[in-house]
């Protein structure tokens, strides 16, 4: 029985770091399709007013943000439903190491193109 | 007529205060008394009235030729009011098929030993209606367990889950005769574990959990439902109630409940297992941030 | 072969316990049981744990009332150390963490019940057994005692002198329920018997399908005698398709009941003109009988309790519980139609003779629990005193198994000098063994005195023939046949109700009975959890447990705690302060006395009138 | 020793039509849940034309004629597109709100009616995505 627990137990951050996202991400998301999709209409969108909005500080933060705790809740929530499928082993670390790395690139990507989008780049 | 008078001795419980409670299964129940629910199974109950019901249960034995690629088979067994699942096999049993396998004991829901997959659904044989079932009424062992014959399943592997949460007080045993003393606990604390504390071991919830049956280390909701009988009980602790927490937080403990619920709808005691699992996690989680 | 010092059978309460102790007394234990402890029908039990815990309360207060309700047929040293040890038990499984009810300043509630004089008994919720049950099995868990569970004690493994007091028990045999196999456990130092009630005997009971008396017949097979096997208590009101228990709650709220005839039978028919519903179980018990007998009972099978009149509130409020079970198991809506009800067998206050000590005759053979009769209960079991009983003579027989000093023991048991022969009862068929031949025992295959390892070895050889014989054998009887029989028998002539040409006509089936399972087969061809053959085994024990409870309310002419015999309506302290012994005398059961023991540590309880 | 007989996992998802309601819940947040993810990485890719029009001429961005600005109107005048923009309106907003409804579950708030609140869902995601369909089909010719 021992060997079956450990002190060190990922499972519990990761679920409370899902749910905080979670509840962030409600809010940004609702307020991202709002912006974008019944305010200006997506059809609508040009890089022009991209930029625009991108160059206001707030708001580009907030969409950073969005980016970073989107990917981060949806490549962990990947992770947690595959390990819920019984991955196990070599496996789930060669699982866990890919979805952080897509993760990371994700995010790192999507900071390129925000920062192409404000001008700083 | 020496020993003839008014002997108002009783085994069973005159009156409990704590039935009272009014948990929500029973009010459940009672609203289903006002849907008409239970006028429907009156009605039912008319219409099976000398007939006979049919129902299909599944077979299986690994030693006997016949028996070995599983199979269903029908009996027909003559409808009696009142009549459960439970009797309804028994009667095939002893009327048609003496090798038809399944465990029973007590009758009257308090053993755990009869759950079985009705219609669909984990359900426990000897608390379970035949009024209330569709025809034909089709009988298997409990799923994702391995069956050992017809609806007998191999219940080691619930146990040994069960064992895993070290289910026992861990404080000191027996305190010396002189200072008999039972410690205290406040009827609060009482009412909080009651729910937990009944548990029949049945397997019904566990059976019932789509999560349990892809992940065999999962604690299971019954595992986790008893280590939180323990956790909550104030007579032990804090310190064990970390070694509690440290367990159950383990990968395959309660992280894995995805809430689906199935184990709260199947328990045959109506105890809020879900509810019991997300409470834990909170303690867990607050338990870690303490450390932060 | 499996080898321990203690070998524990039957699970329930009292095996857990004695398991416990003997644990506690350094011993190696193992439990074998037919169910997973946990399936025990302990967990049945409701009510609550007598004890007197409080101040103002008095374990003499306990014993006292102790002995009243068993009628004067109780031994006082076992029921003064009942009602001395309990306290201190059940403080013990507070200490294990079991769930009590608790009153505001956060100690265990206590509730008044039935023939005790002050509220003593100590319950959690409306399951106490269940608590008790699952608590003890925790502390079994902790232990890393050795369970078998789901393994069938067939016979016990027994030398073979003429007199039982000579002989030595060395283990048991068991078959494994999930792989048909039979093997021996060698106990080097004692078998406790746990095996709980024998229920099973009655086509009606509150017991339990595993309570089929096994322990009493193997126990009994071996040469320790059965005691007052007749005290059976009854109770009126279960239900009829599943024996669960209506509380008395629902009579002493104003619950009224009625015949098919929809006559309030209890006054109409003058069993109880003053009392009416609320009269003593017994009454109520014969009363519902002989309504049914004589053509008004509903379906020819029960009565009507009603509570409708009580009106939806006040049935929500106090008897909500009610309602549930008669939903649950019957399918009757009480708020809507009238609920069954019928007398059921519940408790068995007679057993296999052990003392203080819960040992039998037979050296090293222990007998605790519902099987045992130490006599405490006597004639007539109070509520919330079976489970004390459990836990308090539980941990006795364990530890003295375990080789602990108790002291020497104030109760005798086996046949001696202090006995007194039966010699007028008129039998009407020979009882005993009808040329079965299973219990040929260790004498039929020539030697006696062999080691220990021998015995047990020859006895697992029988076990294994014997199975083989059911198993081979193409046509014949089936066990459920029998069985039906044999409790359709004794419920018909040897329940509440008991006339000596009823009780003959039982013994008679039951002759029948035994005759017809010289024919039995079991139709299963599979090893694999073959409940066929274990229920066509405990067929035969149930057999021999009906017949020494029909032959103890045959012999005993007198109307004391629940034995009620039609010629005989009083009790006759002159002649029957006496215990019924029966014991099997290598097959031809033969029945002796033994004055009840009325001396306490202090006083001598005197026979009062039993009246409260 | 006795066998046993493995049933694998026939019962799983061969049993769909038995499913309870939170059981269902958690099989379409399951699927919402991917299908999100996946959006969000094509969308990250899609927005990456703008690192292309950053190197455009303020002309080029002016006209709006930059890669981004064409692509993305490209997209939009696609009608399957929308289409796919209308489900996946459906996807996040049930996601969104069984999101909330996991939430109170977690916080142990009205577990007496988590299948209620799954229905809710349900119908709330299908009255939004319904109302919205003017919304995303403006503009569009087919
Ligand atoms: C409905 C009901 C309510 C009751 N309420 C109360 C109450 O409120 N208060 C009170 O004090 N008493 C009450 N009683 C009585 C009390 O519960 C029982 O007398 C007591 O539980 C018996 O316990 P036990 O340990 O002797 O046997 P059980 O709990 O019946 O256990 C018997 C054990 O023996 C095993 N066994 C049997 N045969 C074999 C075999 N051949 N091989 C291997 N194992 C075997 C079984 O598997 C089981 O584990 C009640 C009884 C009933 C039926
Ligand atoms: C807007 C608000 C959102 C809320 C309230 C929300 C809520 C949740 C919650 C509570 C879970 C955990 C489920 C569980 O473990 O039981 C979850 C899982 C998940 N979420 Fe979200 N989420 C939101 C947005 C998103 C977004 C934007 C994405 C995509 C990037 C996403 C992708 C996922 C994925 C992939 C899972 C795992 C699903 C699975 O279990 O297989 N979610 N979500
Ligand atoms: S929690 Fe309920 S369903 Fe699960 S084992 Fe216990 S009683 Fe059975
Ligand atoms: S069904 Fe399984 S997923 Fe959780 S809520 Fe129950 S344990
Ligand atoms: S037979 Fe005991 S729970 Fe059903």
């Amino acid at each position: 029985m021992a060997e079956r627990y450990s002190s060190f137990t990922p499972g519990g951050t990761g679920w409370f770091l899902q749910r905080i996202t979670a509840a962030f991400l409600v809010v940004v998301l609702a307020f991202h399709f709002f912006l974008l999709h019944f305010v200006n209409h997506a059809y609508e969108v040009t890089f022009l007013q991209t930029q625009v909005r991108m160059q206001n500080i707030g708001y580009f933060l907030t969409m950073v943000l969005f980016l970073v705790t989107a990917a981060f809740h949806g490549v962990n929530g990947v992770y947690n439903a595959l390990v819920n499928q019984g991955l196990e082993g070599t496996q789930k670390k060669v699982v866990l190491a890919v979805l952080t790395i897509a993760g990371v690139g994700l995010v790192a990507q999507g900071i390129y193109v925000a920062l192409t989008m404000n001008g700083m780049i | 007529m020496s020993t003839q008078q008014a002997e108002p001795e009783s085994q069973e419980a005159p009156e409990d205060p704590e039935m009272k409670g009014a948990e929500s299964p029973q009010e459940r129940r009672l609203e289903e008394k006002d849907d008409g629910m239970v006028d429907e199974r009156a009605e039912k109950t008319a219409e099976l009235e000398g007939e006979t019901v049919l129902i299909k249960v599944f077979r299986y034995d690994p030693e006997v030729a016949d028996k070995q690629e599983p199979r269903f088979d029908d009996f027909h067994v003559p409808f009696t009011k009142g009549m459960t699942v439970l009797d309804a096999v028994m009667y095939a049993r002893d009327e048609y098929d003496s090798s038809l396998t399944f465990r029973h004991s007590c009758r009257q829901a308090v053993c755990g030993s009869d759950a079985f997959f009705v219609n669909g659904r984990q359900r426990l044989g000897c608390k379970t209606q035949i009024s209330d079932l569709e025809q034909p009424v089709r009988i298997e062992p409990l799923p994702h367990q391995e069956v050992v014959k017809d609806l007998v399943v191999d219940m080691d592997h619930f146990y040994d889950q069960m064992h895993t949460v070290e289910p026992y007080f861990q404080d000191e045993d027996t305190p010396p005769v002189e200072d008999l003393e039972e410690q205290r606990q406040s009827p609060e604390n009482r009412e909080k574990i009651k729910m937990s504390s009944r548990c029949i071991w049945c397997g019904a919830c566990m059976s019932s959990c789509n999560i349990a049956a892809g992940d065999n280390e999962y604690l299971g909701p019954a595992a986790i439902n008893k280590a939180y009988k323990f956790a909550m009980d104030d007579r032990e602790g804090e310190e064990i109630k970390e070694h509690r927490l440290r367990i159950l937080e383990q990968e395959h403990g309660v992280w894995r409940c995805q809430t689906q619920f199935s184990c709260t709808e199947v328990c045959p005691k109506d105890i809020p297992l879900t509810e019991h699992i997300q409470e834990l996690k909170r303690e867990a989680v607050k338990k870690n941030l303490k450390f932060w | 072969m499996h080898e321990h010092d203690v070998i524990v059978v039957g699970a329930g309460g009292a095996g857990l316990r004695a398991a416990i102790a003997a644990h506690e007394a350094g011993a190696d234990v193992a439990m074998v049981s037919k169910l997973h402890p946990v399936r025990s029908h302990t967990g049945a039990a409701e009510g609550g744990i007598n004890a007197a815990l409080q101040e103002g309360d008095d374990w003499e207060l306990h014993a006292y009332d102790t002995m009243k309700g068993s009628d004067y047929l109780g031994d006082a040293p076992a029921v003064e150390t009942l009602a001395q040890d309990a306290p201190e038990e059940t403080i013990n499984l507070e200490h294990w963490g079991m769930p009590f009810s608790r009153e505001e300043d956060g100690r265990v509630s206590q509730r008044p019940f039935g023939g005790l004089s002050y509220p003593r008994t100590t319950y959690a919720g409306a399951e106490t057994g269940h608590h008790l049950l699952h608590t003890m099995y925790e502390q079994v868990v902790k232990r890393g005692i050795q369970v078998y569970d789901e393994w069938y004690v067939m016979d016990l493994a027994t030398t073979d002198e003429a007199d039982p007091n000579d002989r030595e028990c060395h283990g048991v045999v068991a078959y494994d329920v999930q792989s048909g196999q039979i093997e021996g456990f060698k106990a080097n130092q004692g078998v406790v018997l746990a095996t709980g009630g024998p229920g099973q005997a009655f086509d009606h009971t509150t017991n339990a399908v595993s309570c089929t008396g096994d322990g009493h017949a193997m126990a009994y097979r071996a040469g320790a005698p059965l005691e007052d096997m007749e005290f059976i208590q009854f109770h009126p009101t279960s239900l009829p398709s599943t024996g669960v228990l209506i509380s008395e709650g629902v009579r002493g709220e104003g619950g009224i009941l009625y015949n098919s005839e929809g006559e309030r039978f209890m006054f109409e028919h003058g069993y109880a003109n003053n009392s009416g519903e609320l009269a003593s179980r017994d009454v109520v018990a014969r009363a519902e009988l002989t309504e049914v007998d004589e053509g008004r009972g509903v379906e020819d099978e029960y009565v009507h309790l009603d509570m409708r009149h009580l009106g939806e509130e006040r049935i929500m409020d106090r008897l909500e519980n009610i309602l549930h079970l008669a939903e649950d198991f019957e399918g009757v809506d009480g708020l809507v139609e009238p609920m069954p009800v019928k007398p059921g067998q519940h408790y068995a206050m007679g057993g296999i003779e052990v003392d203080e000590n819960g040992q039998t005759c037979v050296d090293g053979l222990y007998a605790a629990g519902e099987c045992a009769c130490v006599s405490v209960h006597g004639g007539n079991r109070l509520g919330g005193n079976a489970l004390p009983e459990l836990i308090v003579f539980g941990k006795r027989a364990g530890r003295h198994a375990a080789g602990d000093d108790l002291g020497e023991p104030k109760i005798r048991t086996g046949y001696g000098d202090d006995v007194e022969d039966e010699t007028e009862t008129e039998l009407p068929v020979a009882p005993g063994e009808a040329g079965l031949g299973t219990s040929g025992g260790v004498a039929a295959d020539g030697g006696v005195t062999a080691d220990a390892e021998g015995i047990l070895e020859r006895t697992v050889e029988t076990a294994r023939e014997r199975v083989d014989r059911l198993m081979d054998k193409d046509d014949g009887v089936q066990h459920a046949e029998i069985r039906a029989k044999l409790q359709q028998a004794m419920t018909d002539y040897v329940n509440v109700f008991r006339t000596e040409e009823g009780v003959k006509k039982a013994l008679k089936i039951i002759r029948e009975c035994r005759q017809e399972y010289q024919d039995v087969y079991v139709d299963d061809p599979s090893r694999t959890f073959n409940t066929d053959l274990q229920q066509t085994i405990e067929t035969r024990n149930l057999i021999d447990v009906a017949e020494s409870i029909a032959l103890g309310a045959l012999v005993r002419d007198e109307f004391r705690g629940a034995h009620w015999r039609k010629e005989h309506q009083e009790r006759k302290d002159d002649e029957w302060l006496k215990h019924t012994l029966i014991s099997w005398d290598d097959g031809e059961p033969s029945i002796f006395y033994r004055p009840v023991i009325l001396e306490g540590q202090e006083k001598t309880y005197e026979p009062k009138e039993r009246s409260y | 020793m006795s066998q046993s007989y493995n049933r694998g996992l026939i019962e799983d998802f061969g049993r769909w039509k038995e499913f309870s309601a939170g059981m269902w819940a958690w099989i379409f947040h399951k699927f919402t849940g991917w299908v999100l993810i996946g959006y969000l990485f094509t969308h990250i890719a899609v927005l990456s034309t703008s690192i292309g029009a950053a190197s455009e001429s303020t002309d080029v961005i002016q006209a709006q004629n930059d890669v981004y600005t064409t692509t993305l109107q490209g997209l939009e005048g696609l009608f399957l597109i929308r289409l796919l923009e209308i489900g996946l309106l459906a996807v996040a907003v049930f996601h969104i709100l069984n999101g909330l409804r996991l939430l109170m579950v977690d916080l142990g708030i009205g577990l007496e009616s988590q299948d209620k609140s799954f229905y809710a869902s349900l119908v709330l995601t299908g009255a939004i995505t319904v109302a919205s369909v003017p919304t995303f089909l403006t503009g569009v010719t087919l």
